[in-house]
């Protein structure tokens, strides 16, 4: 049978360039997946339907594809839409036993949905805000050098949770460091970050942390660049479509992002996907998280000898499947991915250790540590509503 | 001192390219009475272009080129658009504008695809122009302040040393009776929509590299001129200068002060908690409410002077 | 003679027309059943409702407004908390009454920004509008327990005891809510317009001035029918968070306000019903036409300017001019050129949408593959036979439509001149 | 030769069929009156000769056929139309609407038989009121602006619409009197005129004009004496 | 109380630093017929631009019926019972003729801002409109669009637009210009018809229609009321002469 992934992200708008390339990522690990026969005799298809980066929009997007017989659904790009279809997937299953839909999720991180909104229909294949703040501020905590640091953000739910636990977990595990600013502005509106940049240097900031992403992440960096700002640089998302061309040489030495995967890694494991897909798609792949869907649905179909999507999500609960950056675990208390995490610095390539670049601009990520599952695990305060 | 200096040169430099897009809409604003809303896609097209021609022939090409290419599209788009649109009035004419802005959008997604194009900043503009304490002034920031002085006084020269304006002003209300004196209303038309179109253009070419261009660029800075315009006065250029300016040490000012009702309470000793009563209110800080600077501005000002800053006219 | 109105008690059409109305709304989820549908013409009607207050402004008062989602927003707010408080036990009111909340938040909103927006008239009022509209929109994020910033706020419509098995729960209960309010409003805004105030807001459209000298006060004229207008706003807004439960700053937005300006007009702002067929086409293009094409915006735009270049009028114009020849029983003098030109037409159409799903299969989806499926034929964007069959079939279209261009306007423009000659010799 | 010569000229509002083939013709250095009552399409005659209305049929200026050109083509060969509702330019100042009667890309050296002085000469109420906007000022004030205005751009033939209505009695002399100034400095003037007393006073040659034909041509000694044509398409 | 209807108190009016209303003085008893005549920009239409509270005036005081109306918007002044006409056609033209007039008597019946009557149902309202409509001749083009009228037509709805609300001080500003002969003294009756009883403000340069309505004449030149006397007085009033009438007779020559 062929298990039909609706792909709800925007294609059309400012945040289209990820959303595509994610999509791309999807359907290149799917094509991967039949043709290897991943699960069995099954078959996988992604279908993008754009949202237009609309919360209201996704949930429009939603009933159409549930009403095209969709049992499966996948959105990342934006918690906010990724806590309302959260919300709306819940409602649909509760008003139609028997028709449940399953939401993949491969890239919100607000914490939330894994803890105070947790839900037995969601699944999260990245590592959550919180963890990555963990794996990131464990890596900060070795360097002495880092005495006042400034976080910057996008002013909406994951932007706040990362403001919120670069603040608690620098208090834990550095009390020394003095956090001397924090700002939040609207997202993707900002146009000339230097107001910001002069603040942060006022601020005497020698470091930098910011979940900010796209043009919000390039134009930050560009700027700082600009002002000759002396400070690190510790996010999220650099890696992401666009921002690498925007930060060229700018951002060399100077800016790290945590995230699930580098192709850059010790093993260089995934080359052959990356070369596969800039091949077919002129394009980076990054976004592991859509292999790690598929890989994980491709065992529970197996395991459940169903698609029907009652019997997957219990085998989803608990399952232990391979990914791209090892072995990585989907934990049965919240759903939330437990996976290694990296960090990784802008650099070069050298053929050596950093072989891949980015969007061509010549330099790509060299990875400055491997940090292990249980490191960033975080409790989980969710009360999972299982049915029956 | 320092961050006060550099967020001054900051907010002018980011009002001067404010002005080179809103000198733009005023001209066509005041003249063809038109609210172009496609004009930021204009502004986008400019830095597509530059993209475009700089890659093959390089940036000064480009500087010139770009905005005479975008002049021609307007004018294109006014004597086979616009133009049949103008019987209807002003709001089809704002109308087929908006639509307009869409088609754009996809057609510059059509020829260079959804993500940022690489459009550099000129290696001979690239680097500081100044040290103040320890901030550097970027060079090309230097540069695009100039290029938008530069273009202010030719557009005042041009349009104070020729008839041109009156002619439009004319027009606007009573075409035929223009044409009837011999004035060949159409083409006016066309030349003020190209030349408005090209100066977006130009704003185009130097803010393109300045910032990131990319498909979303004329949807994030289309409502801002908006307000310029509007602040400024409809149809005084003089006001969208000021205006431009206004807005832009605004913006870049407010941005950076974190200041609340509660840190001025406690300067007077009072210290306000969470739990008192409209806290949250109290609480946000200029930095918070930047954003809705610019369209405060703009609501009080329509109120309490419709003509605009400089404006003459009301509406 | 001239027949002078007289006051009839009953008018038949009238009637005819509204029960025709109600029938309609009755009987269409039957035929569009499935679940899709069914939300879709939920939103249709919710955007009825909301194009036709929206056009209170713009149609009968001549007020061009880009911030009207604000009413329909905060109105949305207020009934999507209301509920809340229901589901919360603090509160106790039935699901079915909430638009009137949406309705009466939007209306005291009216009140308030009303009152600033409507002391100016024009291009004035326009811009203060959407300076209005920013201004919400941007509070939006700093009131986030209001708002819910980005992610808005959410809520469940299956609360309380279920009254005669209606629970709200079913998509098809929702759509006879919200065709209930439709029908409600749509009386409510139709008689409106035949009221003394209705009038007056016309005549202040067409030269406020001398409304002034018979007695007026422009502003107050104004004032009310906003405040009016804001209320069946909010009633569009308090049914779009029982249909969606969910409502975020989207809806206080200058895009949604945009949004219903684009459907209004493509409907027709000339005519009431305009709207109505505006939020059938606006919601067909924006939901619908995104899920079969990529290419949705541009034609969107496309097709928008279309509208504005060649019938301002909107798509009401274009049935009136066809029912005024028909009813004057000319339509067989122009149906033979008619139907040659609109085949022509959707021949050309036809060949532009192949040729342009062909240009964004090979430039966006390019990486993908270059086989395409369109119309259920597999076409290779990559060959030049399917380039050039698509150039043959575009060059052919337009040839036929510059052919039959001609023919056709003679003889509509004769119709439509034999028309007016009939009717101006029924005057004199 | 005379300086325009209009033939079988039909014209239409969209598809209302107002001129139904006027044929007339004005001679160098003539004042000719174009009369008939309200609605029967005299203004619309010169209307069409201006281009403003589409036509067919031939005008003839100079020796050129000039159906189908634009209104500016055919204000730069030398026609002056003065419109009947006063379309002054109401933001602008008086001074800019005079002008703006000039025409653009004239030849520098041929000097204009008119100045900017000679208007405010002839009117010097403009005068005294040269920086005012023009939208604002009286409406027989108005009336002596667009007179001006037209007198700016040179025409050798102006076509004048109702150039009285409004005006003052004393007024109204005084135009007269400018009329057979323009007359003298050799400009034909067609004149649509609804005071019969003013046009006969200063015309050679009168149209009488009657559901958008011309019904009548001759002196104005001959339409006083034929007292048929004046009851019938005249006066009531 | 006096028994003027209207009364201007050495009126003032300035535009910038251009004074153009200075000092009128002017009493107008009830019912009589005033015929307002001077050279164009005179400062007639701006005096009824100041009556009418379009525009305040700068000094001095205008009086209605006895009260004090300086200060008070148009439409205020309307409600006390004074309609004007424009020079320049000023009506609602995207309406049919009837609305037109209905729109014009709503609310001196006082149906005020009321969103809770039917239109259709209101009589009054429709007799009203139905009986102006029938004294200024249009009640055949009853359903046309008042902006598809004739120029002629244009004019005659201008007039009942001015007289349908009842008010009784009526201001008319060259209610005749454009008009033919015939047309003029058609006008003229219908004027006469409708203000029997009132009191008529009117500004006019057809010397025939001023000397056939008005039972006195004021002149006004460069702002100010230079004599205010019997048609035959003006007349023969040699300042009147110099100032206004020239050399012609006021009776036109036809
Ligand atoms: N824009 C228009 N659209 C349609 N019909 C028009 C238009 N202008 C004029 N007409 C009609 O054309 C006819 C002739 O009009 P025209 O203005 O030429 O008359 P005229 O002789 O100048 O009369 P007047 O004394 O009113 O100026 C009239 O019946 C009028 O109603
Ligand atoms: N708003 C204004 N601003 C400046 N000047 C004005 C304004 N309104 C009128 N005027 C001036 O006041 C003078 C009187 O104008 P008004 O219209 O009252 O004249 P009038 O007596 O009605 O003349 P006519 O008989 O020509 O209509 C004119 O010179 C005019 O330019
Ligand atoms: C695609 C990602 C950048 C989205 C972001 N992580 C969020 O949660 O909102
Ligand atoms: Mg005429
Ligand atoms: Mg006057």
């Amino acid at each position: 049978d062929t298990i039909k992934i609706a792909y709800i992200d925007p294609l059309s708008g400012p945040f289209a360039p990820v959303g595509q390339n994610i999509l791309n990522s999807y359907q290149y690990i799917a094509d991967k997946a039949n043709a290897d026969k991943w699960a069995g005799e099954h078959k996988f298809e992604v279908v993008g339907f754009d949202n237009k980066g609309s919360t209201q929009e996704s949930l429009n997007v939603l009933k159409t594809v549930i009403d095209k017989g969709f049992r499966y659904i996948t959105q990342g790009n934006g918690s906010g839409v990724g806590l309302a279809l959260l919300d709306a997937v819940n409602k649909h299953n509760e008003r139609n036993p028997g028709k449940e839909i399953i939401y993949l999720n491969h890239a919100a991180v607000d914490p939330d949905m894994t803890n105070s909104k947790c839900s037995y229909w969601h699944f999260r294949f990245d590592s959550n805000s919180d963890m990555k703040m963990e794996a990131l501020t464990t890596f900060m905590a070795a360097d002495k050098n880092i005495k006042k640091v400034y976080i910057i953000g996008q002013n909406y739910s994951f932007g706040q949770q990362v403001t919120r636990a670069a603040k608690e977990y620098l208090a834990r595990k550095r009390p020394d460091i003095q956090i001397v600013g924090d700002d939040l502005h609207p997202i993707g509106q900002v146009k000339d970050f230097s107001p910001y940049v002069a603040k942060i240097k006022a601020s005497g900031a020698d470091t930098v942390i910011t979940g900010n992403w796209g043009a919000d992440l390039a134009l930050l960096i560009k700027s700082a660049k600009d002002a000759d700002l002396k400070a690190n640089f510790y996010t999220y998302y650099a890696a992401t479509t666009g921002v690498p061309t925007a930060m060229g040489a700018a951002g060399v030495d100077r800016v790290k992002y945590v995230g699930y995967w580098n192709p850059n890694n010790e093993t260089f494991s995934g080359k052959d996907i990356v070369e596969g897909f800039k091949n077919k798609y002129k394009d980076d792949y990054y976004a592991i998280a859509t292999y790690s869907v598929i890989a994980a649905m491709s065992q529970a179909v197996k395991q459940a000898k169903s698609i029907e999507p009652a019997k997957v999500a219990v085998a989803l609960e608990g399952l232990n499947f391979k990914s791209l950056n090892g072995d990585d675990m989907m934990r049965k208390v919240d759903h939330q991915i437990q996976q290694p995490l990296y960090i990784a610095t802008w650099v070069k390539t050298n053929g050596k250790d950093v072989k891949f670049d980015q969007e061509n601009t010549g330099m790509g990520w060299k990875t400055n540590q491997k940090i292990d599952s249980f490191v960033a695990s975080q409790p989980s305060s969710c009360q999972m509503k299982r049915p029956g | 001192m320092e961050f006060t200096l550099i967020t001054l040169l900051n907010g002018v430099s980011y009002g001067l390219l404010l002005f080179m897009l809103s000198s733009g809409l005023t001209l066509i604003f005041s003249m063809m009475g038109v609210l172009n809303f496609a004009h930021a896609s204009f502004y986008m097209l400019g830095a597509y272009f530059a993209y475009a021609i700089s890659v093959k022939i390089g940036f000064w090409p480009a500087l010139v080129l770009a905005p005479l290419v975008v002049g021609f599209l307007g004018a294109m788009v006014e004597r086979y658009g616009l133009r049949s649109v103008h019987k209807y009035g002003h709001i089809p004419e704002l109308l087929f504008t908006f639509g307009l802005s869409y088609v754009i959008v996809e057609l510059v997604q059509l020829i260079w695809g959804r993500s940022t194009v690489p459009y550099p900043i000129p290696a001979a503009l690239d680097g500081p122009l100044f040290t103040l304490y320890t901030t550097t002034f970027p060079m090309y920031r230097g540069f695009m302040m100039l290029v938008a002085l530069l273009m202010l006084a030719s557009i005042y020269l041009l349009l104070t040393r020729t008839r041109i304006g009156l002619v439009i002003q004319a027009a606007l209300t009573h075409p035929d009776t223009v044409e009837a004196l011999g004035h060949n209303v159409p083409r006016v038309f066309m030349l003020v929509f190209g030349g408005g179109c090209a100066l977006a253009g130009l704003a185009g070419v130097v803010g393109g590299n300045a910032f990131v261009t990319e498909p979303g660029m004329a949807a994030t800075l289309g409502s801002i001129i908006f307000v310029v315009v509007v602040v400024g006065g409809m149809g005084s250029l003089a006001g969208a200068f000021v205006a431009s300016l206004l807005i832009g040490v605004l913006q870049t000012f407010a941005v950076a002060l974190d200041y609340s009702f509660v840190s001025l309470f406690s300067v007077f000793g009072m210290s306000i908690t969470a739990s008192a009563p409209g806290y949250s209110l109290l609480s946000l800080t200029i930095a918070q409410v930047a954003p809705i600077l610019p369209y405060l501005l703009l609501v009080l000002i329509l109120i309490f002077r419709p003509r605009g800053l400089l404006g003459t006219r009301e509406g | 003679m001239s027949k002078p109105l007289v006051f009839k008690p009953i008018n038949i059409a009238r009637w005819l027309i509204w029960s025709g109305f109600a029938i309609l709304l009755i009987v269409t989820p039957l035929i569009f059943s499935s679940g899709g549908s069914l939300s879709l013409l939920s939103q249709i009607g919710t955007v009825m409702i909301f194009g036709l207050s929206f056009n209170m402004l713009l149609g009968q008062g001549g007020m061009l407004s880009f911030g009207h989602a604000v009413y329909s927003g905060l109105g949305a707010f207020f009934a999507i908390h209301a509920m809340n408080l229901i589901a919360a036990g603090s509160m106790v009111f039935p699901i079915t009454l909430i638009p009137l909340i949406g309705g009466i938040a939007g209306m005291c909103f009216g009140i308030l920004f009303g009152y600033v927006t409507t002391k100016k008239s024009g291009t004035t009022f326009s811009m203060i509008t959407l300076g209005m509209v920013e201004l919400v929109f941007a509070c939006s994020l700093m009131f986030p327990s209001f708002f819910g910033g980005e992610g808005g706020i959410s809520t469940n419509r299956v609360i309380g005891q279920s009254f005669l098995g209606i629970t709200y729960g079913p998509q098809i209960q929702v759509y006879y809510l919200i065709a209930f309010w439709l029908f409600i409003s749509t009386i409510g805004m139709y008689a409106f317009t035949q009221t003394p105030l209705g009038r007056m807001v016309n005549a202040v459209r067409d030269n406020p001035e001398r409304v002034e000298f018979v007695g007026y006060d422009t502003q107050w004229v104004r004032y009310l029918t906003l405040i009016l207008s804001a209320f069946f706003a909010g009633i569009a807004g308090g049914l779009s968070a029982i249909n969606f439960e969910i409502v975020t700053a989207e809806n206080v937005s200058a895009v949604r306000s945009g949004a219903v300006l684009l459907f209004t007009f493509i409907g027709g702002v000339g005519f009431f019903f305009g709207p109505l067929i505006g939020a059938v086409i606006g919601v067909f293009l924006t939901v619908m036409l995104s899920d079969l094409t990529k290419a949705w915006q541009l034609y969107l735009g496309v097709f928008f300017i279309l509208i504005v270049m060649y019938t301002p009028g909107g798509i009401a114009s274009i049935i009136m001019m066809n029912l005024r020849v028909a009813k004057f029983g000319m339509f067989k003098r122009v149906w033979p050129a008619m139907w040659k030109l609109v085949l022509a037409g959707a021949f050309t159409t036809f060949g532009i949408i192949i040729g342009v799903e062909m240009l964004y299969q090979r430039t966006l989806e390019a990486t993908q593959s270059s086989i395409i499926n369109l119309f259920g034929v597999t076409v290779d964007t990559a060959s030049h036979t399917a380039w050039l069959v698509t150039l043959v079939i575009i060059a052919v279209g337009i040839f036929a439509c510059s052919r039959l261009k001609g023919g056709f306007s003679r003889h509509w423009g004769d119709v439509n001149t034999e028309i007016e000659e009939q009717m101006r010799r029924a005057q004199a | 030769m005379s300086l325009l010569t209009i033939k079988n000229l039909n014209a239409f509002y969209g598809k209302s069929h107002v001129l139904h083939g006027v044929d007339m013709h004005v001679n160098p250095g003539e004042i000719v009156s174009l009369l008939g009552r309200n609605g029967v399409g005299r203004s619309t005659t010169v209307k069409a000769t201006m281009g403003q209305v589409d036509a067919t049929g031939s005008i003839m200026f100079k020796g050129e056929e000039i159906i189908g050109l634009k209104a500016f083509q055919i204000a730069h060969r030398g026609l002056g139309y003065v419109p009947e509702n006063r379309d002054i330019f109401p933001s602008l100042t008086v001074e800019q609407n005079l002008m703006l009667g000039e025409k653009s890309g004239r030849d520098k050296n041929s000097k204009p038989r008119w100045s900017m002085e000679d208007m405010y000469q002839m009117f010097p109420r403009l005068r005294e009121r040269r920086n005012t906007q023009a939208g604002v000022m009286s409406g027989g004030e108005q009336q002596m602006l667009t007179l001006c205005r037209t007198l700016m751009g040179d025409p050798d033939l102006i076509m004048i619409d109702e150039p009285t209505e409004g005006l003052a009695p004393k007024i109204v002399e005084l135009v007269a009197e400018y009329l057979k100034e323009l007359k003298n400095r050799g400009i034909s003037v067609l004149l649509v005129e609804q005071k019969l007393a003013i046009a006969l006073e200063i015309s050679q040659r009168v149209y009488v004009m009657g559901h958008g034909s011309i019904v009548f041509e001759g002196s104005p000694a001959d339409l006083r004496a034929n007292e048929n044509i004046r009851k019938e398409w005249l006066e009531v | 109380m006096s028994g003027f209807s209207l009364e201007l108190k050495e009126v003032r009016k300035s535009f910038g630093s251009a004074e153009i209303i200075r000092g009128a003085t002017l009493q107008v008893p009830k019912g009589e017929r005033f015929a307002i005549i001077g050279p164009n920009g005179a400062g007639k239409s701006t005096l009824f631009n100041l009556i009418s509270g379009r525009f305040p005036i700068t000094s001095g005081d205008i009086l209605l019926n006895g009260e004090s109306i300086s200060g008070l918007k148009p439409y205020e002044i309307n409600r006390r019972g004074l309609s004007r006409s424009f020079q320049i056609t000023n009506i609602f033209h995207r309406l049919s003729v009837y609305e037109n007039l209905r729109c014009a008597v709503l609310w001196s019946l006082g149906y005020k801002y009321s969103f809770w009557h039917r239109l259709g149902g209101l009589k009054d309202a429709h007799e009203r409109a139905e009986a102006v409509l029938e004294q200024i001749g249009l009640k055949r083009r009853r359903n046309i669009t008042a902006g598809l009228l004739t120029y002629a037509e244009q004019r005659a709805l201008e007039i009942g637009i001015t007289i349908a609300g009842g008010a009784d001080v009526i201001l008319l500003d060259e209610p005749t210009a454009g008009m033919s002969r015939s047309e003029s003294d058609a006008a003229v009756e219908l004027i006469r018809k409708v203000t029997v009883g009132k009191t008529l403000l009117m500004v006019e340069h057809d010397m025939s229609v001023v000397f056939g309505l008005a039972d006195k004449i004021a002149v006004v030149v460069y702002g100010e009321v230079i004599a205010c006397d019997t048609p035959a007085n003006i007349r023969n009033n040699q300042k009147v002469k110099d100032a206004y009438l020239g050399g012609h007779a006021p009776a036109e020559v036809e």
